[in-house]
């Protein structure tokens, strides 16, 4: 088995760290091998932003993903750049609060989870936790790691005091992928 | 929830974690990218554990601290990329003369010049071998993975203090940037090596002995400050460290200073060997580049075509043995593939010399070689 | 009173290699002298230096010594004190060494307050190098590379270590043989980083190209144009052209590296550290 | 006592390079350049050290004789 | 008046990479206000910049322009300079650029009085390798590489170019954004050497770690340090803590470097030359 | 009494000649044995013909001042040894990136690190071509004579004018120090090139083109202050001279910075052959210890022995086809004396492959090999 | 011609990000935020360039109109 | 024919200058060919100072002095160091005003001529001057470059104003070596 995940958006949505957080959580509770790499702009500034993670029951030799099994988007740019690549059959979560209009799709016969991420956030209180809303989907949508490891994970990384919204976040975001 | 013992770590991060667990106490370093992280690791640990991390004003003067703090006996390192490893030359050459133990880092990106900053590449092997200027050997090893970066940083810093040399750890952008799952040995499942220091008294005490030290050619180092009052000059100098004119001494000292490296090749050179057996196309890769030929090896096996692969652990110095065994069983083919114009492949050639013809398969522009790539060269060697 | 230079001097390495009347021999043994005085632990000492003339210096002394790259001995020196902090640090440099290819590592040693003690034998040239002009060989004056005199200004270094932050520099030179003594002790003393401009004559190369022939009138031109600080300082603009001060110059305490270090080391591993 | 010669100056051959500055620097003249400094007049010394310190050459040294030397 | 942007601007390479609320477009902006308010022919004017995100400036110039190695703009800027005196040179460069790789080539330009324009983008920061402290970090504050505040004292960068020697050093910031187009102005007009320090701010970078949560913020944090020159010198030394000075701070004539060099060769030429 | 029309000349002094000669007009460099004449020289002779000395703070600078000034048009050169060298490095690809003709000049004295200054080596000879990080071409120049140093400062002008790129004088001290009697060449009899200027309007200039200009591969260049207005860059850029992220343009950039130098060795790689026809011990050796070699082979002739010399005088790119047409001749031997430890025996055994055996003397502590040390090597190889 | 609006505000949405520091320093509150700055009342514009010079984007401009604009 | 020389003495007795001289005057005067090495001490201080001048009717490969024809020895160190190492048959001028002791000749039969070089020079007004008449001897006692082109060589050499000096040296070199 080998899982590849991408999550594409802008620099500021914090895909980068939920790509980690989900990482994390799959090396520390499963069994799993896994494998986190990300896009870095001209040294390090740019607009766009990416993270990708491989999970593996085997050793993971070749460490880029390409063609993702599963991939979120959060913003137009990045769907209209990724949602091609993704594998036939794969999933891809959109963030409708800002994909207006999916890539003519090459009848690849994926499945695609729409859903206004950032906007649930902002109604948390922060779009800030948009990236966490999106890991709450990811994590329920994949299955692979258990929801507690990542929810552990967030807790960990996120800054003192936000801690409950981070909570709702993910919570809202495993709701949205359990309601699809 | 278990939690089991594997953490999630970024190779720049493992290499600061092996590096403290090999005993680090000083890191000098100035940021770029993709080596950053390593100097930002060591600026948040090491003051827990009582050691110093400044950011110097260049890498001139990183290298130079770097050689300074481990004169006074404190293991030191320093990490950084192609445009400040090309500045740190001048020291480095330096710290070779001196015999400083001491561990450069070189993550690689794309060049010449500032070239990609943030594209991983395979660039800097010939300078990592001849940046410096004069006769020089230098050790120069190359992970792998995450798992590899912690265990090449204890090792590079086992070699610097048992050879008295300084060693290049040279990674790629893909492994300095990669997060993988590692379970980190405990320090008891660790060696740690430390200089051997001198056993002689002040008066008695040659720094640079033609032969004294555990392994031949390699003097044991005072710390400053312990009352040995010794010299240390790039000038070229005699066994007391001071500087010589005479041609037959300091002939005799540039060539121990060279051999305790090319002549502990054995020692030194490390490999893995995949597949190696019945090959009958082999491929030679390192770092990053090696996993995609491991994933094509094993792509071609299960297609039934003897595939191996030579992966280089330790770059430099070469690998001469392990690729003269390659050549003695007269494979069809080699196949070098690497993120450069062709650089470990001139010493793969010198040593396949007219019996086995050797493919290079490169790639500039800060992309990772893929697996498909070197499975086609192998379908179309054998 | 008389040295005991065995105790300082690695005497089998003498006579140097400078030339006679070279004024580096002077500042070196200003150096000697205050260390002798100051009664500093031997031992405990490091003494680095870059490449020159002057650089040649420590393989002279009687101590843990360190003779670097060009322009570099204060970068080595850094890493020496930062990870041995109870160890004095001195650097012996040249004009050329310190503030040619060497000035960032001077300023930012000056900036950091790192207490390192430097000296530089200034001599207006590179002497090793057999005579090229140096950032401190005065506008006008003949340099192999200035065979039409030095087209550019020169620093005042003790105005560049200020500038930069420096805490403490001072002037002398090797006439004021005694003078210079006292700003090195002083300078050792200083806790924080010191700088001492000790003017030094090179009478095979400077002095000969520029009309000073012998080692004194080297020195007394120095005499001619040095003015004590405080006199200095009641000093017109047009009385001050062409001279120069000497004695301490400035003075001033800050927070020193190591020992902010050393205070953050304690902070954490009273947290808890590892 | 006032007779005894109180200082004692020594010129190390070996390392004196000829120069001549302890010479002129000596405010009491009791130096002479021969072919390497020797003290002219020991009498005048006044122990001021002005040789000692500007020898570039650590070769010249003055020494206080013990008192009953 | 609103600027012919098209004059100046590679519009075709815009909008440019720089963070939302960037200081350095401010910057950059008012450096093109200075020359279109100048009159610059712009076909004879060059702009150098090292590398960092300031550095990313010149590509946005419709100049001749180059993008070197990190710190090392001033030093090809001389080349360019001595090569060709009659185009004008400046030299964008940033606070980590020009103070910490690069502080020896400023020094030296400054002391040499060659008669380009040096504008640093200082926003105390490392802002293109993602936020490590430079030698213009505020002690105590927080980079990446200083996780338990900065230990280091920062250079004053005027005080050091005057200590180099300089003969124009002026200061502003992106708060005072049209007095830095003034001091710009008076740069780029200074025959000599002209070094303007123009405090920039990095949101993304030291705003973020250093509880200025926005732009505005770090410009106010601007607004609330800066005294006026004339107002600096009255203040007493408690005063000025925690206080910097804004405008012209130093503007004096001394010979410059291509104009010595232009006298020597006509010299050389009359006396017969080759 | 007849004064003839030749001269007394430095090594040394003959590389400012020659480079005035073929339109230096800047000099940016820093004192450092053996090469400072080269300094001073420049310093008392540019002004007289309206050119620039400067001596800069280090190498570093002065490496990047001499890119300025060749970027405004003014024909450039600097001049070093090792150290400086080793710090130049970062610079020099900046050059080789941004396709700046200029000339570096490195007179080679023992290594590593200080070494012995006043003492003669070729150990910067692999330095040369790899001491900068990333993948670069270099072309590199080696005289074995006063009145070659002449010439070959012309030809290295040339080279990096024809070529947009930094050409490197790579002597040694016995070279740079001699003084030989030597006969100058005439302005009329020295071909001077210049660097081919854009033909197209401002608008529609490419300073990074992949097709234009009279060599393939390499673009016209215009100068600052001309109007151009154009960006240079230390970055992977495309054609108009701004940074790229796209990897096929950056691939194409990068193969064509290294091919116009690497497919037009035709060109660039010249060779002295001396009694090579029916060569059966063929000598390859460069530099000063070319003149060694010269002897020994004369000697062997004496002596009945038929013993020949190959001479790279362009060091990099490598002399391979000469190589090779000594290989295909199947000499008993190929001997390489150097003045290192065995820096270009690594491309000749490459080249000679199981075929040919070659055999390296080698001497490292600054004293020039002697013809017999060589030809008691031939003696043996017959 | 006290009523003509005199200074023409325009703001480059493809440069723009948004940074709202326009919007700030305007002595006259005469701009707005929203999803770009815009004019809330042309008619309190005085000219001071303020938004212009602290733009660093160039994306908004001020232009005095023709007189008889 | 090729003839090897060699002036060894200490630094600021000028050999370097003398050499420089001769080889010049060999160059511009004579068809011979003609190579002009020195010793350098470390970078550049350091007592010994030695030149050295082979003058060959063919090309000259190998640039060095291995065994001099003729040797001028100007100190007693140089003398020391030298001599053993002059070719047999050679020729050695000695400066018997430092020169006291030749080394043990291990009878190689070469001619030594001695003349107190620098006392002359002395005599004649300035010590300094000791190079040129030490020139004077060994152009006259190798008869290889004509005497009027090496005093063409050295007038151009020395500073103006002495010109008159150094005839005079050059001159009371030439006397010695046929006086003797
Ligand atoms: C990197 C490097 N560049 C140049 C040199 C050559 N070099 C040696 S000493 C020196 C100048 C010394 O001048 P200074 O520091 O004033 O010392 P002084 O000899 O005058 O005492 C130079 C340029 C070198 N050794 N290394
Ligand atoms: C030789 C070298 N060292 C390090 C770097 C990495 N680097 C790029 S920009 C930069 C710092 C930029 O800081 P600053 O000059 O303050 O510019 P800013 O990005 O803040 O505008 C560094 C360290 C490099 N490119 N080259
Ligand atoms: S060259 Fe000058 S500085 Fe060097 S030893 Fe001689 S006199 Fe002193
Ligand atoms: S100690 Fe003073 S008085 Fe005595 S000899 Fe020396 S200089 Fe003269
Ligand atoms: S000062 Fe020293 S070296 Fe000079 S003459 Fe006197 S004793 Fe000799
Ligand atoms: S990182 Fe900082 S300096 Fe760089 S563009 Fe962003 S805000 Fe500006
Ligand atoms: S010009 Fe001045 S008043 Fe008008 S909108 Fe801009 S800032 Fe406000
Ligand atoms: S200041 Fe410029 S970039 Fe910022 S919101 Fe206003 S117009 Fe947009
Ligand atoms: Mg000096
Ligand atoms: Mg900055």
């Amino acid at each position: 088995m080998r899982v590849e995940l991408r999550l594409a958006g802008a620099g500021g949505q914090g895909l980068i760290t939920a790509g980690i957080i989900l990482a994390e959580a799959c090396a520390k509770y499963t069994d799993l091998n896994v494998a986190q790499t990300q896009s870095y702009g001209p040294e390090s500034r740019g607009g766009a932003s990416r993270a990708d993670v491989i999970i593996s029951s085997n050793e993971i030799d070749y460490p880029e993903v390409k063609a993702p099994d599963v991939l979120v988007v959060m913003t137009q740019e990045a769907a209209d750049k990724y949602i091609p690549g993704v594998k036939d059959g794969g999933t891809v979560i959109v963030d409708t609060t800002y994909v207006k209009q999916l890539p003519e799709a090459q009848s690849k016969g994926f499945k695609v989870i729409e859903f206004p991420i950032s906007g649930k956030a902002r109604e948390l209180g922060r779009e800030i936790v948009a990236n966490i809303v999106a890991l709450g989907l990811l994590t329920e949508a994949t299955g692979i790691v258990p929801n507690d490891a990542v929810m552990a994970g967030v807790l960990n990384r996120v800054p003192k005091g936000t801690e409950e919204l981070n909570k709702q976040a993910f919570a809202a975001g495993v709701e949205a992928a359990k309601g699809l | 929830m278990a939690e089991n013992k594997a953490r999630l770590l970024q190779g720049n991060e493992a290499v600061v974690e092996g590096a403290i667990a090999a005993g680090l106490r000083f890191f000098a370093g100035y940021p770029i990218t993709p080596s950053t992280e390593i100097a930002e690791q060591a600026a948040a640990k090491l003051p827990t554990v009582g050691g110093k991390f400044i950011q110097m004003e260049d890498e001139i003067a990183s290298m130079a601290a770097v050689c300074g703090a481990s004169l006074a006996g404190v293991k030191s390192m320093t990490a950084t990329s192609g445009p400040g490893f090309s500045l740190k030359q001048e020291n480095l050459g330096f710290a070779v003369k001196g015999e400083i133990p001491c561990v450069v880092v070189n993550v690689q990106r794309v060049g010449p010049s500032t070239g990609m900053p943030t594209s991983p590449a395979q660039g800097d092997v010939m300078q990592a071998r001849w940046g410096s200027h004069g006769d020089h050997e230098i050790v120069a090893l190359c992970p792998s993975s995450v798992e590899e970066a912690f265990r090449l940083t204890v090792e590079a810093f086992n070699i610097a203090e048992e050879y008295r040399t300084p060693v290049i750890l040279l990674m790629d952008e893909v492994i300095g940037h990669l997060r993988e799952k590692v379970v980190l040995p405990s320090k008891e499942e660790l060696t740690i090596k430390h200089r051997e220091k001198p056993s002689v008294p002040p008066e008695q005490y040659k720094p640079f002995a033609m032969d004294q030290g555990r392994i031949p050619g390699v003097p044991p180092l005072a710390a400053y400050g312990e009352g040995y009052r010794f010299h240390v000059t790039g000038l070229t100098h005699g066994e007391d460290g001071f500087p010589t004119n005479n041609p037959a001494i300091a002939e005799k000292q540039i060539k121990r200073i060279n051999e305790k490296i090319s002549s502990n090749r054995k020692a030194l050179c490390k490999v893995e060997r995949f597949f190696l057996n019945d090959a009958e196309v082999v491929v030679v890769a390192y770092g990053a580049t090696a996993r995609s030929a491991r994933k094509a090896v094993k792509d071609a096996r299960e297609q039934g075509i003897k595939a191996g692969l030579l992966r280089p652990i330790t770059i430099w110095p070469f690998v001469e043995d392990a690729l003269s065994e390659v050549k003695a069983n007269l494979p069809k083919a080699v196949i070098v593939p690497e993120m450069n114009l062709g650089q470990l492949v001139l010493p793969v050639r010198r040593v396949m010399g007219d019996s086995v013809p050797v493919i290079q398969i490169n790639k500039l522009a800060g992309q990772l070689i893929e697996p498909e790539e070197i499975l086609s060269a192998i379908k179309e060697a054998v | 009173m008389a040295l005991p230079l065995e105790q300082y001097l690695r005497v089998a390495k003498m006579p140097h290699i400078w030339c006679p009347g070279c004024g580096h021999g002077i500042v070196l043994q200003a150096i000697v002298r205050a260390i002798h005085e100051l009664g500093i632990d031997t031992e405990k000492t490091v003494i680095v230096s870059g490449i020159g003339c002057s650089a040649r210096a420590p393989g002279y002394l009687h101590f843990d010594t360190l003779h670097t790259t060009h322009g570099r001995a204060i970068a080595f020196a850094t890493g020496i004190k930062l990870a041995k902090p109870e160890l004095n640090v001195i650097v012996i440099t040249g004009d050329g060494d310190a503030a040619a290819i060497g000035g960032n590592h001077l300023i930012h040693a000056a900036r950091r307050n790192l207490d390192i003690t430097v000296i530089c034998f200034n001599n207006n040239i590179y002497g090793m190098t057999s005579g090229q002009y140096s950032p401190l060989t005065p506008q006008g004056s003949y340099a192999t590379t200035s065979p039409y005199g030095m087209l550019e200004k020169p620093f005042d270094l003790c105005n560049l270590v200020m500038g930069a932050g420096g805490t403490f520099a001072a002037r002398s030179t090797t006439y004021h043989a005694r003078q210079l003594t006292n700003v090195i002790k002083e300078a050792i003393s200083h806790k924080g980083f010191a700088f001492v401009d000790a003017l030094s004559q090179c009478p095979t190369y400077f002095g000969r190209r520029n009309k000073l022939r012998t080692p004194l009138d080297m020195m007394n031109w120095f005499k001619d144009r040095a003015v004590p600080v405080n006199a200095w300082e009641k000093l017109s603009p047009e009385e001050r052209e062409d001279k120069f001060p000497i004695g301490v110059l400035k003075k001033t305490q800050a927070t020193e590296l190591t020992e902010v270090y050393k205070e953050l080391i304690q902070q954490l591993q009273q947290r808890g550290g590892e | 006592m006032g007779q005894t010669l109180q200082w004692e100056i020594s010129v190390n051959s070996k390392w004196c390079k000829k120069c001549g500055l302890c010479v002129e620097f000596c405010p009491r003249d009791a130096l002479e350049m021969d072919d390497i400094p020797t003290v002219k007049d020991a009498a005048r010394c006044i122990g001021c050290l002005m040789c000692e310190m500007h020898c570039p050459d650590f070769a010249i040294t003055v020494k206080r004789r013990d008192s009953n030397g």
